[in-house]
């Protein structure tokens, strides 16, 4: 858990901004300095206006990377990221990263399985490029409520799961690759994830089972997300030190080390 | 720019300025150095020590409320012993002052705590956080108990010879009376305000947003509250007092000065904008300097108000 | 839509939902019609009123702070008499029911405002604003003192069988003890919260934004104090509560059915949105359908909350 | 002051907005029955954010109507004018109107004298228009700061002022309309003016010199703009009555009728 990179506040140029799936956009702007330092797994806090509703920064992984540009994925959910899907190509944004503890990918596996609920994929195009690099092999389980949502650009060997059966494989992205490890077996795997609590909770089991190691990120409220607040929280198992917080010992973290609850 | 005076002294202490950062809004004052130039502020309050390391609520800990926020962290710190191992040595090295935020569940506790940093060099003073349960009395918020206050301020007050700052709670009937009680107890300025209580609700859920249901309200939804309660207070009582409430620009803090604030902190705006003080540092200098000022002092209780202060609860 | 059961009973008077607007933000019920269908609400709040018609303050009465107003009107209102003589008549006339909300500096003038509305038609309650200064204890204000709280509670409950509904102030250390001392006086009903005392200054003229220095706080800034205050109360007292305080649409209006309020009154954002109260009449029916309920009480109080009270104030 | 017209609350469509001098924008949208009915001197109230933030609806003056085109002039001064300019055409707009008692047009003068400091001059344009329909003779006193604040179309026979001398009349305007009214003198007058309280009490105190009626159209502090809050009050000079209310009562008020004070 150690992240070299100091976190940096910068007014950014966005690039584009473009509806993918159903309110779900692709983002960019220009940060170089980040562009160089970001890891897989590290997110930006974003203020998204600059009136003081809504007042605290957006977090979100960072997706891509292009040259100088940062591209992250965001999904409307409440006022915020609305008012970030409307940002126009040259507005300025106010960004703060790279934050958090990056993805481990030096750990001893052959083949990635990397498991995404919904926009939980957003991580993971830059996690891909990062384990093609040294030569893992990638394996990726993406669940989405219905196909509208669908966003699986910039990743590899997609099974797809929808919800409703509008696409790909009709139940949870977690049956789905239960059902895949049921098949083969030979592969030393470990699990890459993001996306709701319970989907976590759910990989949590499996890993536990199947004796795959599943490195998790997690998202859940934050304030400052740079580690000074205290407000993000997870339990850990380890007896000595009761919490982790998510911003600065995570967002990534193994699902060995953690007590997931709902409230997280 | 032209010279204008910015330092002030409590009890002979000077502080090279009068914007502070909010205890608990800033870590241990080690967290931030790539974000802020700490050597730029006035003073920096520590997140509120406890004699032994607290781990703090349950998630969830925070929530978003309009213009404002929630938080119940329970004063999850490392413990005074921590501080005083692990952080303090950094800290003796920036030229920022420290202040320790002190909080405790008994009298016996705050003094204990506060001794024990007596003996530390690199700690300018002391502020101390008085919204905590007194567990001899079932849980009771000292802050809402003008004996219990006053108690704390003198007890605390026979042990220094720093500045004592006592921080008080808004969630009372008269603040005056809490500041007024601390005053003759001999504490030397106050610290007005903590968080407000607060609540909200996730209607999906039916459940609380906080595991602890309730949780404090902070941000700049309660500058106006807070600027009354300082106002309040400026009227009843002589020693300085730190204007604490929502504050997000140098007009927000100049509000505070003028209301009768001798210096401010700012808080949730930390989080917000990481640079938010020092921007309000260079801000409040060209304010004075515009204002052709020599001190900025010159606009500490500087209201232009001709109206009595017995109006003042009437006829809302 | 499905059958919901909207409507409640205080006191034996029926109200068709849950909706009210608040006093002071809808005029004496007449002047919204343009704007707003009154027929659809709960009920009506009228301004205050007192005896005789009151000017109120000079200006400026209003100021806008973040994601809030400060107002100091000076309970302006055309006093009793013309309400009854020019206000009522029309207001009869329409289906919504009509709460009188009355102001007052003495007991005895609370007495009397009541005892002519008594005798009139068409009044379907009282709500008792005691935010009020009462002259004979040098302007201190009523709403802060439990025993005048009380006082008046059982003055007025001996002069009228109608729902007696008190409206508390949010400006009190505990308000639940305030909600124990009328509901004992056999109050119906405690309306929580009315506005928390706040400030603004203009750093350009160094004045108070407001003639008055402070005023009252309303808003969605002010939302997340007063949930906590109602579910304070709620957990203290048997009667209805009105939960009030910044409530901008229906999840802000369930957020206090939650927590225990009963019926809910929509003040501030009648200025900005003149029908929001309406629209959260629509969505508060649709939100009880699509969670399958036959009443929309089953909402009331149903906060899904795992830990006990009494960590409530405590380790902010 | 009878007002026929109730006021309606609107979403209405932004046709464009475009910036005419220094901070100074024309924004126009679409509301019919308001373009219908408006009259010279009322206003509408506008939310300018559909966040919490800020939170009051914005009174500005109907500048000029053109087929179901309502106009409006604004000046940026602080952050909901800032987000008002920053509409854009086919965006969507919460309008309240028509607010307010028109200006007195049937009174007995055959020359109006109308009076704009700054941004005052939005309501003049209509004004101008409806005047001229009747026959009257229409003279425009118009002050600005400086040449950069100049915005002075659909207006007749302009007498221009600038603070700094940047352009036309060095000085104040109501020093330009006293210079004016030291020449000529067969005219029968009527002042209509509207700007910074202190122009209007100047021109108060001119008016009664010259035994000139004025109409003074004010600004100041409102929240619901429609009469309900009592927030908006203007001592009056009647004995019986201590306040008129600007939203309903004004914002056009004889300079005869009213006691102008600088917290207005
Ligand atoms: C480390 C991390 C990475 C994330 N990466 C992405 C991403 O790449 N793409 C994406 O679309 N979303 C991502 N999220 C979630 C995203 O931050 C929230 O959807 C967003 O904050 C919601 O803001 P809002 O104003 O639209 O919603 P509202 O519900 O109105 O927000 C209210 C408050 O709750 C917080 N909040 C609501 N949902 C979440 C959530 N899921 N996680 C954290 N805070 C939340 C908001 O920050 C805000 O403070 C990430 C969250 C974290 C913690
Ligand atoms: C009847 C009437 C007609 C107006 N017509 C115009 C017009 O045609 N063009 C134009 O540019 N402006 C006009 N104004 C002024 C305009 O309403 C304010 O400039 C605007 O409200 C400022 O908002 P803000 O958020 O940018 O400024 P801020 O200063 O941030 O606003 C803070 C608060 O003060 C209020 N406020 C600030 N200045 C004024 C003011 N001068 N008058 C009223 N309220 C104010 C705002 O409404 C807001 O509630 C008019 C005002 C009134 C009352
Ligand atoms: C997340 C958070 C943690 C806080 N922790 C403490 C604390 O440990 N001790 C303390 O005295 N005040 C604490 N406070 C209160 C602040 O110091 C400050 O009084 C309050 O937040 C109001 O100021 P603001 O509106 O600028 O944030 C905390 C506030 C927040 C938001
Ligand atoms: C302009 C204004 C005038 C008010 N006048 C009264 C009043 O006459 N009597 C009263 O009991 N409350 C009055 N109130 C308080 C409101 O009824 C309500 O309790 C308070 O504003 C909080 O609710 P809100 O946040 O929804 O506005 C007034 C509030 C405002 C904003
Ligand atoms: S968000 Fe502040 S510590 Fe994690
Ligand atoms: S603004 Fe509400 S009465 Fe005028």
């Amino acid at each position: 858990m150690s992240n070299e990179t100091k976190p940096q506040q910068q007014w950014c140029v966005v690039e584009n901004c473009t509806e993918i799936a159903e309110k779900i956009f692709r983002l960019s702007f220009k940060f170089p300095q980040l562009a160089a330092a970001v890891q897989p797994g590290q997110f930006v806090n974003i203020r998204v206006s600059e009136t003081e509703e809504p007042l605290l920064r957006r977090p979100f992984s960072v997706s891509r990377v292009e040259g100088d540009l940062i591209e992250i994925m965001l999904q409307i959910v409440g006022s915020g990221t609305r008012i970030l899907s409307e940002k126009k190509s040259g507005e300025l944004l106010d960004v703060l990263g790279p934050l958090g503890q990056p993805f481990h990918l030096q750990a001893e596996f052959d083949t990635a399985l990397i498991v995404a609920g919904g926009l939980g994929v957003a991580p993971f195009p830059l996690l891909t490029a990062a384990l093609m690099k040294i030569g893992k092999h990638v394996e990726t389980f993406a669940g989405f409520r219905s196909a509208q949502q669908e966003c699986t650009e910039h990743l590899e060997n997609i099974h797809l799961a929808t919800d409703d059966g509008s696409r790909g494989f009709h139940g949870t992205v977690v049956k789905l690759i239960e059902d895949y490890l049921e098949k083969k077996s030979t592969a030393k795997y470990k699990v890459f994830a993001c996306g709701p609590t319970k989907m976590l909770m759910a990989l949590t089991e499996l890993g536990k089972r199947k004796s795959i190691c599943c490195e998790l990120s997690l998202e859940g409220q934050m304030a400052c997300g740079v580690g000074i607040c205290q407000g993000c929280p997870v339990e850990l198992i380890d007896e000595e030190k009761k919490y982790a917080l998510v911003c600065k010992d995570g967002p990534t973290f193994l699902s060995t080390e953690i007590n997931l609850r709902e409230a997280n | 720019m032209a010279a204008v005076k910015t330092s002030f002294k409590i009890r002979g202490v000077e502080f090279a300025n009068r914007v502070f950062v909010a205890s608990g809004t800033f870590g241990y004052g080690d967290e931030m150095p790539s974000l802020v130039d700490v050597n730029r502020l006035g003073g920096i309050m520590t997140k509120s020590l406890s004699w032994k390391p607290r781990d703090g609520n349950p998630p969830r800990r925070i929530a978003e409320t309009t213009s404002g926020m929630l938080n119940s962290i329970g004063l999850a710190n490392i413990g005074v012993h921590a501080f005083i191992a692990n952080k303090l040595p950094a800290l003796r090295r920036t030229s920022t002052k420290i202040i320790a935020n002190i909080a405790a569940s008994s009298i016996q506790e705050y003094c204990d705590v506060l001794s024990l940093l007596e003996q530390q060099e690199g700690i300018a003073g002391y502020e101390i956080n008085i919204s905590c349960p007194n567990v001899k009395e079932g849980g009771l918020n000292f802050g809402t108990d003008p004996k219990m206050t006053a108690a704390i301020a003198s007890s605390l007050r026979k042990l220094t010879d720093r500045p004592l700052i006592i921080k008080l709670t808004p969630n009372v009937t008269h603040i005056s009376e809490f500041a007024r009680a601390v005053e003759s107890e001999g504490a030397d300025a106050v610290s007005v305000i903590n968080t407000l209580i607060g609540m909200a609700i996730d209607v999906k859920t039916r459940k609380p947003k906080l595991s602890t249901v309730t949780g404090g309200l902070s941000g700049p939804a309660i500058k106006p509250i807070a600027l009354a309660k300082v106002y309040e207070v400026a009227k009843a009582v002589k020693i300085p007092i730190f204007g604490i409430g929502g504050i997000a620009d140098v007009e927000d803090a100049i509000e505070f000065l003028l209301a009768g604030a001798t210096a401010v902190q700012v808080g949730t705006m930390n989080f917000v904008d990481p640079a938010a003080s020092t921007k309000i540092v260079n801000g409040m200098e060209r304010y004075a300097i515009d204002q052709h000022m020599i001190d900025v002092q010159q606009l500490v209780g500087a209201l232009e108000a001709d109206i009595k202060f017995s109006v003042l609860q009437s006829w809302l």
